[in-house]
């Protein structure tokens, strides 16, 4: 209980040393108008959790706007970070606790079902005292709806407080809350002093110290505002790590792929990739090209490839749709390329910020024609470095596009990761400019496996003409039946070889069961969280995760063939079953139980919804507790 | 350099190139059609400079005029209606050895491909790009382009077209960052083949509008233009090429024109009769993209190594 | 047997009046150099069967460039005319009796596999006595080669004979052949006559006249040519017919619809729908916008039915990639848009002159995000029509997107249809300009079905802002997760409802029976032929024609699970079962195939090619009894 | 006429529009955007002219300055980026009795928008165009748009942008059939209100470039120019809009400019220092495409019907 100075409805309480009850994990949000260095604050303390060796998940509260009023319900800007004992997978359930520096940035918040009964608030008390009386109006009537609801709201005078140590109340007081909240979750105050240091290194030593005082003052101020604390014992750290988000990792990973060139058009939530590698590809001798949209950006990354150049490109859902056409020529004229696309809430211009996963179905079907490809999509933020290295891989041995599928969830969760081991066989080989063997045709299909080997600009003998319309292995233009089905045939065939290099993915819990919940993408670490619980309530449920979308990794058939039912999890529309006009027989499904479907023929059904939110692990639980109750009825 | 392999060797002095070096194929145009006599010229060029074959890669759009790369025996990119530029900017971004060409016709450049047509001038970079001016849809079979005459009938628009055309020379000069523009004729080789010259000598990209012949839908919109030498304007002086006397005599209507004023070359490019041909404006101090995309093109690997291993402590805990 | 008169290689015979076979169809084809008139004969010569009562279907042999040299292999121009005692609804077989005017042109012919042993060839023999060494020379070889192949050739002196009519042989042969081939298979003469002074009928009687002495010359001609004779009895003409292709069906499909905006931008085989609009479109006051782009084509078209008016857009498979995005708007933003899909081969730029049904999947999936939408496609001319009359109102009644797909297939292919009684229902009606009523809102969803109404610009009180961000039913942008799912489920459950009003497709044949063979878009006439058939054979097999593909007509599975086998007959891509690496598993099927498995669970079995060519019955009949042989062996 | 029906009369007589007819909601943009200061010109002359809200549509791409849409109470369409312009033309293209206006950014307009931008100016469609050239891409925060000035950083060129910026005005000056043009600055509500109402009268397209300050990216751009009046040259005369005295003798350096004369409109646009402001260039008399694509639109249905059965004819046997 509260606030340490007496305010319009605040109580003046003073607890002692507050006892540290041990947690395994713990929530933390800062909510603010947006410039109040909400976000900075909550990145400091996820690094410093990080360090201490626990597990931790940050994902910024982006607001619509790119400066919206102040005090707007819409305009909520802030962080989230989730901080375990464990390794941490997923932005996770309700918070805990709260800091709000006004209570109308909360309502989105609560909108957006981020909190639950009992989530303690700390709140920001100055409005109450506010010259404006509709602010204290609206402060009031807030305190009051959010009680109802539940949470446990304690006013606290943050800024009164902050001011005693503060120049400039309004940037200081995120490292004031960073402090606080250093002391209520018990993290290294020495490694938060680091870390500080760290953060504002190029600003100089007297700003370093001056929020190092802040944060010594907010740690302080700790003391007096909850009578709680919480310990969330951190792990021994056996490997280096590193933290980041997905679209650092996917950066890291075009550079670490040997990857000389990305060509893009900013699109939220691709574009950070490109603003990440702006900066660092030079380093290793990389460039971005910020093409005129988003048709040129994949037109020049074709191009490049063309002549010998490890491309990629990067955008997401209104990029893709552009994309489409240069992506059917890819695959056509057999052009190694890597498409990384972050997934957003769609369809068009949707929920630009917010998660999807549901332009699957678009990347494998979206172009006119037949268009195998491969498409991969990473799981974890690891992951997304990693797949770069492999797609990259994969497009060149293939010859053919190499979609990688992530969404905002991934790109702006930010978690430790081990920090990767490159080596210098990642990188691209250097460009063949030996002459062509003579007698080798451009598209000398092996005809048992559709694989060519490529002749690059420069490749004396090698000389072709890359065209898009149907052609032989000569790459002349043929119009005749025979030419076009083998190429058709050569380019598909491709997928069947690859497919027979993966194996049958791994069943997360037992091979057996009544219920097997089946994801793709970002929802990894909140299935397997799900599917534990319920395990470990003694649910005969398991979790099953693809990784390859095309070609699908073998053995699904058997494995579903183990669990009475299996149900997809996936961010993406589908009618609800009980919904009017809804049937079994016209009912509308998620993506990937669309593609299971038809692949196996089996009733695979599906649970996703387009909220525009990461699913939480507790929401994916009590659908597993559901249906195993709806299953247990009927046996 | 530029990530060569170590045991290639670039073996020019030994080689030779004659025209056949150049010819891929029977061109299938129709007979008569302009687009034959750019080839042979483009032929002719290669082969007095001896580009090596290898080194050369022809990029074109979707249309008759873009399947120019088809005939060439060099490399060549054959893509999408409208981007042959971003493919060739692509192509040249990494390789700034290769020697680019590209083929665009005028529905493939100055309608489909409008948005690229404008960001490839201000790129700027080393390539020449051939506008195959025949005002109309070859390939499609006769549809209203950009640069039909106004009340041109055509399938599109069978009581004729309603818009005036476009100008692309106009247009080009009012680009950011142009460098070179030029307007030729598919029928005077010489002056196409000098023009293309200077073009090809132009470092930045060089933009060649040629008016071309297509005797199957628009045999009327150049015949006159064909047959009566005084309806063009010939562009001497500055940056234009100069041709043998005998050639230059055959224009009644010449011009001394300074390629290096912007406004100048406005001024020509609204001009249609007579129609100039030759270069109406070079820049060769503009600012080319290759020398921002090819940066850190001839790092070894143990650099990469070293600047990967920097990036991945930047977020190391 | 052959020629009048006396050339190299030529027997000279003299047969008298030739005995008529009555034959219940016949297939004619007529191949030449382009610009040599074959179409306008073949064209003439169609017309004629289908005023005389026959059953007609004229296609036209179209080379890939503008003007191929003479005498080139590729560069085959001409016509293929079926004629029937019955209603023809395909291409057909092998043909029975071709006139080819070199002999170069007949090798793209044979590669097309366009005869069979058999196939009556008159062959112009004036290359016999060519100046070139080469050309003779080439005759000859041909002559050997087509021989060896079973082709009956009957080398013609059709030139010389030509010769003694015409002022100019080059353009006067058409009209010989036309008379010839009238004489051959009986075809009337005075409707001939009437036919060619009414395709002449702008150039005048002199025109006229002397194109009906050809047409007499070569009657008299054709006895002197061939002994035999075919009559193919026609019936009674009991309807006003209209003879025409499927893009000109469409383009007064469009006149009939209301539809008063058509923008497009010029790509094969779609354009020539924007060229028969161009001149018509005036008469009932449309107007087509030729857009600088695809893209600028469907926004203009959806600007346009923004603001009320009735539009459509027009496209094959690359347009359709570029169109993906607007596309996608249409459906989020919930724009009436009439899209009309002319498929041809793919991928990329593929086969543009040539039938695909490649874009299936494109249209259902290609634009990210949720877009359900109505997909139809019209099997027959007629029905491309009536589909397009359908799919404005559809567009309408639904405010979403309806595509129609063909093919160029349907687009090429000419045939009598019954004349439409249009009616004045069937244009648009007025636009509303009266206030919108207070308290409705912008997209105010029915709950239960989905549907709104929608306010259109002029009407007072109905100003919104439409956007293609995930917006509230006041059309406000909104980010909050019910918002989002509450739009999506609307613009879904629409499907849903109008489902309903769907009946399930009639199976032609028994409803019961060893094989079912499923078809959409123009394979109709050739599968029903195919069943027919092998039905008269006695094989217990029939086909089931779909019209909608999303939604798909109710009771599919019911109707399926009467048959031992159902298998899909599309033109698109599938791997054939037995090559290399493809195993049941992994195999990659048809477009049609793979939507009935997800939606029935049954085992959809497809056969298919990428061939570039409409399916001919016999191939389908050949398959058919390949198959049931099969299940006969099974059991 | 146009299809309206009968019953419905136009009411213009019995209303007078205020000016909070035109406000749809609080504008959410960052404070000190100039966004703003355009929305609440448009709103003024929306209601000097008393356009009636429902017979008004803005149509705009996807940017900050693309939200102005929602900021007006009049019809609406918020599109996709850069293609805000086919949709303003399809809009028009049919319903003459509209008043259009189309809201874009630099990036909507000449990045993605490129080739709809060089159309629609050829198309020439009665309506104001207005670019928000704030030289950022806002609204996905921070990254180089093609006017960006050289050298600036953002997100994508932390090393400072490449290549000279691309001049709209300029560009506009040279695509074909061009009939107005404009430059303003959204910091002088006098010179923009003017100018808008200006390009408002003119009938075809109204391209009116207009100089935004975006305070969280780019203030540095025009700051200068803002504090200092000298930075501007006001062009005077011709079609320039009249402004009263008191604002006119802010601008210490102003211009005489003949609207009229293509050559001189393009000398002007080339000028940076001082910037010039106003009508650069005018021409009443250029085609406009709505006068071809309104043929027809007042059919009866009747006439529809006689129409269609003699399209019938022509197939019929
Ligand atoms: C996306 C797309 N749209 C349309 C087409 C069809 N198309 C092919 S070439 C062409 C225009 C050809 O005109 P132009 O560029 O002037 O070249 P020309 O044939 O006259 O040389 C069109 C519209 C296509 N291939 N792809
Ligand atoms: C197809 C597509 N590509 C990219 C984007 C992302 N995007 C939204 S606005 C924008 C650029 C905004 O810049 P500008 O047009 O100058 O408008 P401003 O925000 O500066 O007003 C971009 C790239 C998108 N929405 N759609
Ligand atoms: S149609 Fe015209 S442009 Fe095309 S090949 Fe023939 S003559 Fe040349
Ligand atoms: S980012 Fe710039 S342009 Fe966008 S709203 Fe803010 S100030 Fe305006
Ligand atoms: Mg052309
Ligand atoms: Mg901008």
């Amino acid at each position: 209980m509260t606030s340490t100075t007496p305010g319009a409805g605040a109580t003046a309480a003073r607890p002692g040393k507050a006892p540290a009850q041990r947690v395994r994990e713990h929530i933390v949000e800062i909510v603010s108008d947006s410039g109040e260095g909400a976000q900075k604050a909550g990145q400091t303390y996820g690094a410093v959790s990080a360090k201490m060796g626990n597990g931790v998940w940050t994902v910024e509260i982006i607001p619509a706007e790119i400066k919206p009023p102040a005090r707007s319900r819409a305009g909520a800007s802030g962080i989230r970070v989730r901080v375990g004992s464990e390794k941490v997978t997923n932005t996770g359930d309700q918070a805990d606790l709260v800091v709000a520096l006004n209570e109308q940035v909360l309502y989105g918040r609560i909108e957006q079902k981020a909190y639950k009964p009992g989530t303690i608030v700390l709140l920001e008390s100055k409005w109450a005292k506010d010259p404006r009386e509709e602010v204290r109006r609206d402060y009031a009537a807030a305190l009051v709806e959010f009680r109802a609801l539940g949470l446990d709201v304690r006013e606290v005078a943050l800024e009164e407080a902050c001011q005693q140590v503060a120049q400039d109340v309004r940037v200081g007081k995120n490292m004031f809350v960073l402090g606080m909240l250093c002391h209520i979750t018990c993290r290294d105050l020495d490694r938060a002093m680091e870390e500080v240091a760290f953060v504002f290194a190029k600003k100089g030593p007297a700003v370093i110290a001056r929020n190092q005082d802040l944060v010594r003052a907010g740690h302080a101020f700790g003391e007096q505002v909850l009578e709680q604390r919480y310990e969330i014992p951190p792990r021994e750290i056996t490997r280096r790590m590193m933290v980041l988000n997905g679209n650092q990792a996917i950066a890291l990973g075009v550079m670490a792929a040997g990857i000389e060139m990305v060509a893009m058009y900013p699109i939220t939530p691709a574009t950070s990739v490109s603003h990440h590698l702006a900066s660092a590809f030079r380093g290793v001798g990389g460039v971005v090209h910020q093409a005129e949209d988003e048709i040129a950006a994949i037109g020049f990354a074709i191009g490049a490839s063309y002549a010998g150049k490890t491309a990629c490109t990067v955008t997401s859902g209104p990029g893709l749709a552009l994309k489409t056409e240069f992506l059917g020529l890819a695959v056509m004229a057999e052009v190694p390329l890597v498409f990384v696309l972050v997934q957003r809430g769609g369809p068009s211009t949707g929920l630009p910020t917010k998660v999807e996963q549901g332009d699957l179905l678009a990347a494998l079907y979206g172009q006119p024609g037949d268009t195998p490809k491969i498409v991969i999509a990473p799981a974890t933020i690891e992951e997304c470095l990693h797949f770069v290295v492999t797609a990259r891989k994969l497009a060149e041995a293939f010859r053919m596009p190499v979609m990688l599928l992530t969404d905002a969830n991934l790109a702006t969760g930010v978690q430790p990761i081990p920090r990767p081991e490159v080596a210098a066989d990642w990188l691209a080989p250097p460009l063949d400019q030996s002459p062509w063997q003579q007698g080798v045709t451009a598209y000398d299909w092996d005809l048992d496996t559709g694989l060519s080997p490529r002749p690059v600009p420069g490749q004396k003998g090698g000389e072709y003409v890359l065209t898009g319309l149907a052609h032989t292995k000569n790459a002349k233009v043929a119009y005749d039946p025979d030419s076009n089905q083998t190429g058709c045939a050569m380019r598909s065939r491709k997928l069947a070889v690859f497919g027979e290099s993966l194996r049958p993915p791994q069943v997360h819990g037992d091979a057996e069961g009544d219920l097997l919940v089946v994801g793709w993408g970002s929802t990894l670490g909140s299935i397997e969280e799900a599917v534990d619980r319920a395990r470990a309530e003694g649910q005969r449920v398991s979790a099953l995760h693809l990784r390859f979308l095309s070609p699908l990794e073998p053995g699904l058939a058997e494995i579903f063939a183990r669990f009475r039912r299996v149900v997809t999890v996936e961010i993406n529309y589908s009618d609800a079953p009980g919904a009017p006009h809804v049937t079994k027989d016209n009912r509308r499904i998620a993506q990937l139980a669309q593609l299971l479907r038809t692949h196996t023929l089996m009733d695979i059904d599906c649970w996703s919804n387009v909220a525009g939110q990461p699913i939480q692990p507790g929401a994916i639980h009590a659908e597993i507790s559901r249906r195993l109750q709806a299953l247990r009825g009927e046996s | 350099m530029f990530g060569l392999k170590d045991d290639w060797e670039l073996e020019v002095p030994e080689r030779y190139f004659t025209l056949e070096d150049y010819e891929g194929g029977t061109a299938r145009w129709c007979p008569g059609c302009g687009d034959l006599a750019v080839l042979t010229a483009v032929q002719r060029i290669c082969r007095d400079e001896q580009l090596p074959p290898e080194k050369t890669v022809c990029v074109s759009g979707i249309g008759c005029s873009s399947r120019f790369p088809h005939y060439m025996k060099t490399y060549g990119f054959h893509g999408l209606h409208g981007r042959a530029l971003p493919v060739a900017c692509g192509v040249k971004s990494r390789r700034p050895d290769l020697t680019v060409w590209v083929a665009t016709g005028d529905g493939d450049c100055c309608s489909i491909g409008a948005g690229h047509w404008v960001h490839a001038i201000r790129y700027n970079m080393d390539m020449v790009v051939m506008l195959f001016d025949n005002a109309i849809y070859g390939l499609t079979k006769n549809q209203t382009s950009p640069t039909s005459p106004q009340g041109l009938h055509t399938n599109t628009h069978p009581r004729g077209a309603w818009l005036p055309p476009l100008n692309p020379t106009a247009a080009t000069l009012g680009f950011a960052n142009v460098s070179f523009v030029a307007q030729t004729v598919d029928w005077n080789p010489a002056h196409l083949y000098a023009t293309l010259v200077r073009a090809y000598e132009h470092k930045g990209l060089s933009f060649v509008r040629i008016l071309q012949r297509c005797p199957t839908y628009t045999s009327q919109v150049f015949a006159e233009m064909q047959k009566d030498p005084s309806q063009l304007l010939l562009l001497t002086g500055g940056d234009n090429p100069e041709l043998d006397a005998a050639t230059a005599r055959t224009f009644p209507n010449q011009q001394a024109h300074d390629s290096r004023d912007l406004a100048a070359a406005r001024r020509v490019a609204e001009q249609h009769e007579p129609l100039p041909i030759g270069v109406l404006y070079r820049d060769p101090e503009r600012p080319r993209y290759e020398d921002f995309t090819t940066v850190g093109l001839g790092m070894s690997d143990a650099d990469k190594l070293v600047g990967l291993e920097r990036e991945l402590d930047k977020f190391s805990v």
